[in-house]
């Protein structure tokens, strides 16, 4: 029974790191409606600016919540910065083009920063600075629950109800959504459709941001591939949820971490990612899209 | 003359809590040219929607020939013998005015897929003589000569014309126009009308069209149902419609908001 | 685009008339990018300080080594293809290959079928050297390595019920996790689990409660160093006490690094130990650190060896031929390499003893030395 | 036999091609050209799906795995004819190869055909994946040890003129379907549904047709690849090759047979013409041009190398052009 209860709480640890990630892709497919596949590679680049200030300043030496900040506010600028300029000169561009060329520029954004992260950084893992020290919070028996798993789970809420916040009740929020419904029309009302649809995007990554620094802090490993694997199970995650709903991915998120979880735990460690793709596949045959996406009747 | 042919029985569409179509219930006689008109937002296009299989009602029942369409998805209903155009032109836009209306014609094709790998006898002169009926029919829009423009560089009311084209190439028994002449001038929509009688008279067929327009149906139809809201509010003959005190009122409401 | 590619054809050909007869022509391939580039690059560099050493000791036959290394990207078919290159456009006398076992089986036929010595340092599977006579290596194979640790655990651990946790994308961990699997209940002992990660994973919590459960004496972990510390801190942090144990692919400062503490007192099999009093690995160490401003690991040591090996077989060969090379690699035997005193057997494999090692933080403690 | 005139002149004009490859280059080019014959059949096949059909496929390499496996296993293990006719086994457990790809590509395709755009990417995605772990996970056929030992065609000549024949298959096949009243659902499924249902065209037939056909070309791929190679392993098939498939589609022009060729031969060339710049830089940039480069062609010329056209129509163009 104990190990069950570790492996719901390993599974929402888990779920809560790809909610972080999942956040980015559904905000950006929420507005622009493209898959932003270079989004996993700029958190990638957030866990390296933030371990090089980390070092330039010097800041393994003094751990504490302000380091931490700090940090995250580090990635949070360099994502942002690297967000803008990929949406400025890779996607602008091809505003109109066919939807297969977008994803195409993305998976090309998405290698190039994969392999310059390689030239660059080196291809070695890392170590990320220990900015704070994990600790256990509660016990039950052999069950425990450590406080990072519980930052990562209420940073993720946090970050939700935000955006939740910033697309449904603010003015940006509105003129988000109006591009989203049509872009056209919302340019002719006003809105300035470039701004906005930059705005997405610099939002988008530095939530990438805000995750790769938690991630570093939970697994300090980092290096330039770190992206691929969690990157592609998030954008499951947010698919799963219903991807443009800020909810569904976090919901889509828990469920993939908890179902990995319980995957490799009663069924078979070695097909973990099969099921997970098969959970993905059932729920969009029966559900196309998603959990909380809402179906649209094209209009004839 | 007198048999019907396509009947909706109680017909009712429901979008989450909005019913577009409230028990709708109306006949369509062999040979008959019929009208269904109504202001804006009336409910037409997913009346057409439902007899074409887009939609299934969510409730009733529609029947061609006596046969239930009901599970039916769009492309079988097409076999068996309704077809339409759309009111905000659905041509293939990539493709030329001939492949837009070869491709009507898929379901007579004779051949399989064997006889287009080896290039039989029957894929060719099958081709040649799909192609030459597919001509005959551009002919009647006076559109032969353009089958090898890609479609979407047609003007607008020809490609009107080619979605027209199109629908006939299945074979129809019956056929829906939603809203042939619009964007047309009065000539135009004249000329139009006109060739719609004919090619009723010369393919055998039946017609139901949608007009927003009262005054353009008026001359032609011989059947008219009116539809306000979702609900049938009249039907008739034109003298009937043109006569009926909640048809008028139903316009001029319509008038008011816009 | 289209004005480029004129360009391009230039400097594709352009590779094949740089040659030098004054220069001995050797090819290397490895992943330099790609998700295995962190492996590949470790090997090279103890290639390239390998061949650094030679050229500046007035090379072979008096002629200096050229050293040609193409990027596999990580893909089987770029190694098919890099070898060829190496051999049919850049003509040179022998390969060296690259880390992982699967490159090395499509490279391997390549160098085989064109009578090329070709000389893997660390593909451990033990088909490589099956392509032919032209191919060797100067590593263990999977079933020694994976004996030695079985061995290690039964018989000095004496541990009675161990887990096993395996890299499922990497076929060297799944050949050292069966040969372990098989060989420890050989001698009696229990497998309690068996459960698997695939490299790029981050997050082991899910496998390491369900082996908890099981509460083994032991976890045999043969992956790499780049996983092995995240599991380590992980299973610590789960109060799994049990020693962690893991093969030659734990062998990098990293190591520590990652796993913090959590590494202290766990058990690797390896080639060498760095508290040898042996004068060729404390040098090595030495001049390695002062080249590239790290602790070399397994894999640079290997790569380091390979080369040597492979230079001291051209220089005792009387001529540059193929089949020369091949017949003098054949005959190496008590090579004193840093990764052990190195004899290649009939099957071209290298027969040479392991060490177990324990890790202290940055140290790595010499346990035990198992013969083969 | 007329439906063989032109399949038989193609294959004189590459049997002359080979030739010339053969006396003329180097093993190593010659390797680079069978790897573009694979990748040539690879974009014909997806771009039924990607550029006739308009539905978004990223699980080729799934069905090409398939196909490779199906070859690696049944040729290394089954002989069934005279040594003399060995080529003519491989044709068969190539066909064979494409026919477990075809019926994978079925079962993928019935049920998720239905869904559009990015969810039927992500759900292709998704299949491809699932077969690149359930390989790792099949000892009998290596798991990820990869499977080796796979007989090779032997001399050049052979392999480029067994696989020259399988290019002209699926050029023709798909040429001909294309060309035709099936061929003319394909591109109505592409250009509307709605429209197309209405016209009678049953798209969800047509959708898993072009699947299944696709799939089929995709598994003989993977059949003459294992060949090739004469081992294969999971990590040859992993989501960067439907990727690379996917890439190959677009930079040839969407629904252009021939950019299609083109575009292959091109991404399969393009990473080894670069490798020479290794020696000028000292690291391995190669990636990181070809994906500025796939960046700016995307942003420059969007609709592909050939944009919808086939060479034959740009050369009807030019010659009418200049007479």
């Amino acid at each position: 029974m104990h190990d069950f209860v570790q492996h719901i709480i390993n599974g929402i640890s888990l779920g809560s790191i790809y909610a972080l990630i999942a956040l980015g892709y559904t905000m950006v497919y929420g507005i622009l409606k493209m898959i932003n596949f270079a989004h996993s590679d700029v958190y990638m680049i957030g866990a390296f600016a933030a371990y090089y200030v980390a070092r330039w300043l010097g800041i393994e030496a003094q751990p504490g919540i302000a380091s931490l900040l700090m940090l995250i506010l580090v990635s949070m600028l360099a994502c942002g910065f690297l967000g803008f300029l990929i949406e400025r000169f890779a996607y602008r561009p091809l505003r109109k083009a066919p939807k297969l060329n977008i994803l195409i520029t993305a998976i090309g954004v998405s290698l190039f920063l994969q392999y310059s992260g390689q030239v660059v950084f080196g291809a070695d893992p890392k170590v990320f600075p220990e900015v704070m020290t994990d600790y256990v919070l509660l016990t039950f028996g052999p069950v425990e629950l450590r406080s990072f798993d519980l930052t990562v789970l209420g940073v993720s809420l946090v970050a939700m109800l935000c955006l939740e916040f910033l697309i449904k009740k603010t003015k940006v929020g509105r003129a988000m959504r109006a591009v989203s419904s049509n872009a056209l029309v919302a340019s002719m009302l006003g809105v300035n459709t470039d701004k906005i649809i930059a705005f997405t995007f610099v939002v988008g990554s530095s939530l990438a941001g805000v995750g790769s620094v938690l991630v570093g802090m939970k697994y300090p490993k980092i290096d330039p591939l770190m992206g691929m694997m969690i990157g592609l199970k998030a954008f499951v995650a947010a698919v799963l949820g219903g991807i443009g709903n800020i909810g569904g991915a976090v919901l889509g998120a828990l469920i993939m971490g908890l179902s990995e979880e319980m995957v490799v735990a009663y069924l078979s460690s070695t097909y973990r990612d099969a099921f997970a793709f098969g959970i993905l596949i059932v729920i969009l045959i029966f559900k196309p899209a998603g959990l909380l996406g809402k179906y649209s009747v094209e209009k004839v | 003359m007198s048999a019907v042919l396509l009947e909706a029985r109680n017909i009712t569409m429901q979008f989450g809590g909005l019913k577009a179509v409230d028990s709708l219930q109306f006949q369509v006689k062999k040979g008959q040219l019929a009208g269904l008109i109504g202001p804006n937002g009336a409910g037409k296009t997913t009346v057409f929607n439902m007899l074409t299989g887009v939609y299934q009602p969510t409730h009733g029942e529609v029947f061609l020939d006596g046969q239930s369409l009901s599970g039916l998805r769009p492309y079988e209903i097409s076999h068996l013998g309704i077809t339409r155009t759309f009111q905000n032109i659905r041509l293939f836009k990539g493709l030329n005015v001939l492949e837009n209306v070869l491709i009507a014609a898929h379901q007579h094709v004779q051949y399989g897929l064997l006889d287009t790998l080896l290039q039989t006898k029957r894929f060719k002169s099958s081709e040649q003589s799909l192609r030459s009926k597919v001509i005959d029919l551009l002919h009647i829009f006076n559109l032969e000569k353009k089958a090898l423009e890609p479609a979407s560089s047609l003007p607008y009311g020809e490609q009107r014309k080619l979605e027209i084209v199109r629908a006939l190439a299945t074979d129809p028994k019956i056929i829906l126009l939603d809203e042939p002449a619009a964007g047309m001038n009065h000539s135009e929509t004249h000329q139009l009308m006109e060739t719609i009688a004919k090619i009723r008279s010369q393919f055998n067929l039946t017609v139901l069209l949608i007009e927003h327009d009262m005054k353009l149906v008026m001359g032609i139809c011989e059947n008219i149902a009116v539809l306000d809201h979702g609900v049938k509010i009249e039907e008739g003959a034109p003298s009937v419609i043109q006569n009926s005190a909640k048809v008028i009122e139903a316009y001029l409401g319509v008038e008011d908001e816009a | 685009m289209k004005r480029l590619l004129p360009i391009l054809c230039v400097l594709f050909f352009l590779g094949a008339c740089t040659k030098n007869t004054n220069e001995i022509v050797i090819g290397e391939y490895d992943s330099l990018t790609g998700s295995d580039a962190t492996f590949g690059l470790s090997s090279n560099k103890g290639v390239r300080m390998a061949f650094d050493e030679i050229n500046d000791a007035g090379g072979i036959k008096g002629k200096k080594i050229s050293l040609i290394t193409l990027d596999d990207q990580g893909k089987n078919e770029e190694a098919a293809s890099a070898t060829t290159r190496l051999i049919t456009h850049n003509k040179v006398i022998a390969i060296i290959g690259g880390v992982a076992s699967g490159r090395s089986k499509a490279a391997a036929p390549i160098a085989q079928a064109h009578k090329v010595p070709f000389v893997s340092p660390s593909s451990t599977n033990p088909d490589v050297t099956k392509a032919g006579d032209y191919i060797f290596r100067v590593c263990f194979i999977d079933p020694f390595q994976g004996l030695v640790m079985a061995k290690f655990a039964r018989e000095n651990l004496n541990l009675k019920k161990v887990a096993i946790l395996r890299d499922v994308k990497n076929d060297y961990s799944v050949g050292l996790s069966n040969v372990f699997k098989r060989e420890f209940a050989d001698r009696g002992g229990q497998i309690v689990a068996d459960l698997s990660y695939q490299a790029g994973d981050i997050d082991f919590k899910a496998q390491l409660t369900e082996i908890r459960s099981k509460s083994p004496d032991g976890i045999y972990i043969p992956g790499y160093y780049t996983e092995v510390g995240l599991i380590a801190q992980q299973a610590r942090q789960l109060g799994i006490k049990a020693p962690l144990m893991g093969g030659d692919g734990w062998d990098s400062d990293k190591l520590s690094e990652i796993g913090k503490q959590a590494i202290d007192g766990n058990y690797y099999s390896n080639h060498y130990t760095t508290e040898s009093a042996d004068p060729a690995v404390t040098e090595f160490i030495k001049k390695f650190k002062a080249k590239y401003n790290e602790t070399p690991d397994a894999l640079a040591a290997l790569g380091y060896d390979a080369a040597r090996i492979l230079a001291q077989a051209i220089e005792r060969a009387p001529d540059l031929s193929g089949k020369a090379i091949r017949d003098e690699l054949a005959k190496t035997k008590d090579f004193p390499g840093v990764t052990g005193k190195i004899t290649l057997n009939e099957n071209r494999d290298a027969v040479k003893s392991a060490v177990i090692i324990q890790v202290e933080g940055k140290n790595r403690k010499f346990i035990t030395t198992i013969n083969p | 036999m007329g439906f063989l005139k032109r399949p038989f002149l193609a294959f004189l004009a590459l049997a002359a091609l080979g030739l010339i490859v053969n006396f003329g280059f180097n093993a190593y080019i010659q390797l680079i050209v069978l790897f573009i014959l694979v990748n040539c059949l690879l974009s014909m096949s997806l771009n039924l799906v990607n550029g006739y059909t308009g539905q978004f496929s990223l699980g080729h390499a799934g069905f090409m795995a398939i196909g490779a496996y199906f070859t690696a296993f049944t040729s290394s293990k089954i002989h069934f004819l005279p040594d003399s006719l060995q080529l003519l086994e491989f044709f068969v457990f190539i066909f064979g190869a494409g026919l477990a790809a075809a019926l994978a590509g079925f079962i993928v395709g019935l049920p998720s055909l239905r869904l559009k755009g990015d969810y039927l990417a992500i759900v292709t995605l998704g299949f491809g994946e699932i077969i690149r772990v359930a390989l790792l996970n099949m000892d009998f056929l290596g798991g990820p040890r990869g499977y080796s030992g796979i007989p090779s065609f032997g001399p050049f000549m052979v392999s480029f003129l067994f696989a020259s024949v399988w290019i002209l298959i699926c050029f023709f096949t798909i040429w001909r379907i294309v060309h035709s009243s099936h061929g003319r659902g394909f591109l109505s499924v592409r250009e509307d549904e709605i429209a197309a249902e209405a016209m009678g065209i049953n798209t969800t037939e047509m959708k898993v047709k072009a699947f299944v056909l696709s799939s089929f070309f995709a598994g003989v791929a993977g059949g003459l690849f294992a060949h090739f190679t004469a081992f294969i392993s999971p990590s040859s098939f992993t989501f960067l090759q439907s990727v690379n498939a996917v890439i190959m589609v677009v930079l040839g022009g969407m629904g252009s047979m021939t950019g299609a060729i083109v575009a292959a031969v091109l991404i399969t060339a393009l990473p080894e013409l670069l490798r020479p710049l290794q020696d000028l830089t000292g690291i391995d940039l190669r990636m990181v041009i070809y994906s500025l480069a796939l960046i700016l062609m995307m942003i420059l010329r969007p609709q592909g190398l050939f944009g919808g056209y086939e060479l034959t129509d740009l050369w009807r163009k030019y010659v009418r052009r200049s007479a």
